[in-house]
């Protein structure tokens, strides 16, 4: 199988699609002429022309609308966002026109559109480029909402985006695109719903997702040092969420953390531990913990700015305490 | 820029029969609106219901232009457009009251009407979030290569938000099809357009956007159906976008909830725009040419009468969604 | 004391405070010569004038940020949204400008403001004019969010929140203006942070807020008909949150239902879950459940959006579920 | 609307001053700049770094004019507007390097200088975001009636977002004293106006908002002097607000991220640019002038080089902000 990066992945996913399928196109910020901001288009204005490949003004509720529109009348719009940062701007139409437009149409009107780009934090982009955005995207009924960790998963995972008949949004990561993995060759789906065990163990649950994943199967490898063994479970996809996956796993281990990259409060972890507690209550034997981003806007400074991003010391320690090693 | 009057025309056949199913269609947006305030008051319609009551001109000389397999798109204040684009007088009243045969099933009500089939692709509630929705259909013609064109109806107050703005320059920048008409009746809900905005010529902006314009006399139907004929045909050769900016004036208050005049204007000026009835003033012109009288004027009224007394007891009469139907249609398969 | 209602209540909080300090005004649409779409405003331009009480044009994220920027140059603003529904537009400015404004300057810019208004569902409002945004707003860092449920908590809460240094986020309702309820006169400030204990009982700890604070005094009446005493916790405050005040009710009746108005994924009852279960899990003996609204779009008809809503009937049957009843 | 380029002065003494304290900011932040790419190279400096080579003479020229108690907001590309401003070289360069010393004390690094004591009130880094802040500031100042002005500087990208239309129109209803200076250097990023603005005189905008309007060569920095001048003096009296276009260019690429040209524009193309380079036309002029021989020149140019090569030094041996300042300044007391 060959070796890509996770942008490679990507690219391939785009391609494939827009080759097999007319109606698909790639709008947004840098897609054409630029390749790209993060290169992610790279090749594409030049194999599909300025028609499938659209250069946009800095106007992302604009675009993202544009998109919506476009898929009202049935074409299959990507609709990059240079960062999820700035999607900010475009959540009225992604909430109140892609989300809603099926439902209030009463079936009418189906919404085949994919809201993607990188989303979090990369080095030292402080406050207003550092945000991570899912808890908020998996609050949405309406739309599905995926994370690939992998650059299989970004393929697999893109492809199933594009051709689900739903707004999907799909949230990459600046520091993903250059990481490399194994990624299957032509038609490879990944179903949007459903996780990945990536490390089995007996003794603890590590839930996680996107670039959470790394540093959690560090955290493993560190708690196998220490004769824990960890289940490690990427979420993949965060709305559908895979609560049978979740169940499964604590129901083996009675044990649990959850790590993501954004906020705590109302975060994706909270909903995670919410569906253990509820479903899981008797099977558990402490309580679930959460490592999340500290509980503040992201700071410049490097060392700042490490310390409020999750690691796997911090997983860690969670993991023992969940175990009561502490 | 230019300010259009309904030139003389020739006064043959079927433009007779063009102005007298105008005037039709005009009563018929008058006379469901009516009903319809009937209905809310007994509690038969809920939430927000904007009546169209003084710009029924509007939506019957723009839509009159168009083709069955061009696109239109509006905001919450579409009952008029939904029923000249053909959507059955039974199929909005069932809608305003909640029901399962209203033309979104009962699920999105007066603010969100749908018929994908007329090709009317709905109301939207959000003030300026449609105007990059009809870009972006605008947008979709143009990739397939088609001509059909994109009719956008938008108030005045939209024109401030940056929706707008965004929306009009991508349009210009990529040739679409699409035509905004701003219905321009000088009030946002209990806001006087002047008060909010900087320059109160709404066609003024296209220079912004290097983009034809044309302002229309919102109360003379045939004024807006031949301006309209000159944006539609700009916009299907070429894709040029226009804006077209229609002067009306709304006889009611802003929704059901509003009063008629309130604060924000006098008793007077309402009385006094009275006076340009668009449907008045087209009934008096067929008089005058001879096409009409009262009589007939009287016949129509009562089929529209009979056609909405029946729109009001189909709607009455039919059941609810089912209870399962706040689960469906949230997610296509 | 004085009955008022909700609307009133917040009414005088709006005057008394801008009698008080010349630097606090009001901006929005339709706040002055339409009195409020709410009437929440009513009488204020008259007496302050167009200086001090602002009509605006449609532009929320405009407007927002021109508040910001006054804040940032040393004035009070108290910003209406006509409906939260329509605030999506200014959240970029919320969040990137207002909530982290401190932080980025490292400590210079204070952003004392405040932005209110309606939030959640009124009656067959639809789809796009029918959302509840304390999960999302809740997430944010930099921000606090309090959502009154009475009309003295409406005036003190507002009074404290434009006194406040920091963006203070005010959530109403439509449907709470019209409710009565005894009013303090002249200086009576809520604190921000501190839950209100409406109802004692024994048995099962009910945490509500806003609108859900009613249906679930409703349902504690029923429940207390069956037998069944619960202490009914107002929250109030949904950032920072009472824990102190969750914690110690559950640590008497040892099991719990959070009831809120919007999505369950990642809602504020996620987050008061996860508090519980990881700060009281070995007092609770049964798993905490929640009631929200149903996990779709608002559908417009009204006995699918009575369907969709919590009511007295969910809460109840949660109840009864958490003390094993059923 | 008028081009403005610079008229003939009389060579009084003040006069020669002015001249030789705006080629040394231009040199200031030309070095300060180059030394930034440098840590930058070492890692010294992360995230996204904007340099303002090339453009020198926007900042220099436009803020010159002002008062101590105006205010002044930027995009992220504000490091030569922080050091005109008066913060010192060492702050500045210290956030840069997220150093406690940091004008921001190292939170917000590049993209976010603030200095309040100086009225900078900060960079901003969601595109279009800081001008309805501007507009606010300018509405703070007329609330007090004061006659200070705020000074808002953007990127001829930020045209086409919806913000720079909502804050334009209300700067104009309500008279705030404002002046949107948009540095117009013809690319956001890799991307030429003209790809996505459907004008491309950005000037032309002012007239959707019955603004005042000017366009000025961006590379003369007495042409910016006098054209902020007069819209200076326009918004001290009445609040009048003013839309600056200064055509200007950047002679580096977008962020320290980007390559020097790139495939957007070519490599003659900036290499014709480097020719209009404003530090040498000045430079240029004052030798002709006879105010300032090369030996002048070369006393400021190793002057203000200290001074940045004295800032990297500070930045380099302050300290990082104590752990936990992560947890400062999220709220205020
Ligand atoms: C973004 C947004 N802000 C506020 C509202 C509330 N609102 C609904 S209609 C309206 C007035 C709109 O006026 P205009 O665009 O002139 O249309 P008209 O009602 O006159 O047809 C307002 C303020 C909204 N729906 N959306
Ligand atoms: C809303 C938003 N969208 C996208 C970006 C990413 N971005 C940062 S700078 C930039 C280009 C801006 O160009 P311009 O306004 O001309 O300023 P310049 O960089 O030329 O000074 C883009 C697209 C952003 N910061 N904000
Ligand atoms: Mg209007
Ligand atoms: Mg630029």
């Amino acid at each position: 199988m060959p070796t890509l990066t996770y942008r490679d992945a990507l690219n391939q996913a785009l391609r494939e699609e827009m080759q097999r399928d007319p109606n698909v196109f790639l709008m947004g910020e840098e897609v054409g002429v630029y390749q790209g901001a993060y290169k992610v288009s790279r090749g594409l204005l030049e194999e599909f022309g300025p028609r499938r490949v659209v250069d946009t003004p800095i106007a992302e509720l604009g675009f993202a609308g544009i998109g919506i529109g476009a898929a009202m009348a049935g074409l299959r719009p990507v609709i990059e966002f240079m960062t999820w940062n700035f999607a900010l701007l475009a959540l009225d139409q992604i909430v109140n026109s892609a989300a809603k437009m099926l439902y209030m149409s009463g079936g009418q009107i189906p919404m085949p559109i994919v809201f993607r780009g990188p989303n979090g934090a990369a080095l030292q982009l402080s406050s207003q480029h550092s945000q991570a955005w899912e808890a908020w995207l998996a609050h949405i009924p309406g739309l599905k909402v995926v994370a690939p960790a992998t650059p299989a998963d970004a393929k697999g995972l893109l492809k199933s985006a594009i051709r689900d008949n739903n707004p999907v949004i799909v949230l990459e990561g600046e520091i993903l695109y250059n990481t490399k993995g194994e990624v299957p060759e032509g038609e490879y789906m990944v179903s949007i719903g459903k996780a990945d065990l990536k490390r089995e163990g007996r003794d603890v649950t590590l839930i996680c997702h996107s670039k959470t994943v790394t540093i959690t199967l560090k955290a493993a490898d560190a708690l196998q040092e220490q004769g824990v063994a960890a289940d490690v479970l990427d979420l993949r996809s965060l709305r559908p969420l895979d609560e049978a996956a979740i169940l499964a796993s604590v129901a083996k281990t009675n044990r649990a953390v959850v790590v993501e990259e954004g906020w705590p409060r109302c975060g994706v972890g909270a909903q995670v531990v919410d569906v253990i507690q509820r479903d899981a209550f008797d099977q558990l034997d402490a309580p679930v913990l959460r490592i999340t981003q500290a509980d503040t806007p992201m700071p410049y400074n490097k060392q700042l700015e490490r310390a409020a991003k999750p690691s796997p010391e911090k997983i860690v320690a969670a993991a023992r305490r969940v175990l009561y090693l502490e | 820029m230019a300010t259009a009057t309904a030139p003389p025309q020739s006064q043959d056949q079927s433009q007779t029969e063009l102005h007298r199913q105008m005037l039709r269609q005009m009563l018929l947006i008058r006379r469901f609106e009516e009903k319809a305030a009937e209905a809310y008051a007994l509690g038969k319609i809920g939430g927000f219901c904007h009546l169209y009551i003084g710009q029924e001109a509007v939506a019957v000389g723009s839509l009159t232009v168009l083709r069955d397999d061009d696109y239109v798109i509006c905001s919450y204040r579409e009952h008029g457009q939904a029923l000249v684009r053909g959507i059955p007088a039974n199929a909005v009243m069932a809608e305003l009251f909640g029901k399962a045969t209203g033309c979104s099933r009962g699920k999105g009500g007066s603010m969100h009407l749908f018929d994908v089939d007329k090709r009317f692709m709905g109301g939207h509630a959000i003030v300026g979030g449609h105007l990059p929705l009809a870009a972006g259909i605008g947008f979709a013609i143009r990739y397939r290569g088609g001509d059909q064109i994109c009719l956008c109806y938008f108030g005045e107050a939209a024109v401030n938000i940056g929706a707008f703005h965004e929306a009009l320059n991508m349009s210009s920048v990529w040739k679409l099809p699409v035509i905004f008409l701003c219905e321009n009746n000088r009030y946002g809900m209990g806001t006087a357009f002047e008060r909010v905005a900087a320059i109160t010529d709404v066609a003024e902006h296209a220079c912004s956007y290097d983009m034809q314009a044309e302002t229309v006399n919102g109360m003379d139907v045939l004024a807006v159906y031949e301006a309209t004929q000159r944006a539609v045909q700009r916009a299907r050769k070429g894709g040029h976008p226009t804006l077209l900016e229609v002067r009306t004036y709304r006889f009611m208050g802003h929704s059901m909830s509003d009063p008629l005049h309130g604060v924000y204007r006098t008793k007077e000026e309402v009385e006094e725009q009275k006076k340009r009835d668009p449907i008045t003033q087209l009934a008096h012109k067929l008089k005058d040419d001879g096409v009409l009288g009262q009589e007939g004027l009287d016949a129509i009224d009562a089929e529209v009468h009979a056609e909405v007394d029946a729109a009001v007891r189909f709607a009455d009469e039919s059941p609810d969604p089912a209870p399962d139907e706040l689960y469906t249609h949230v997610l296509a398969d």
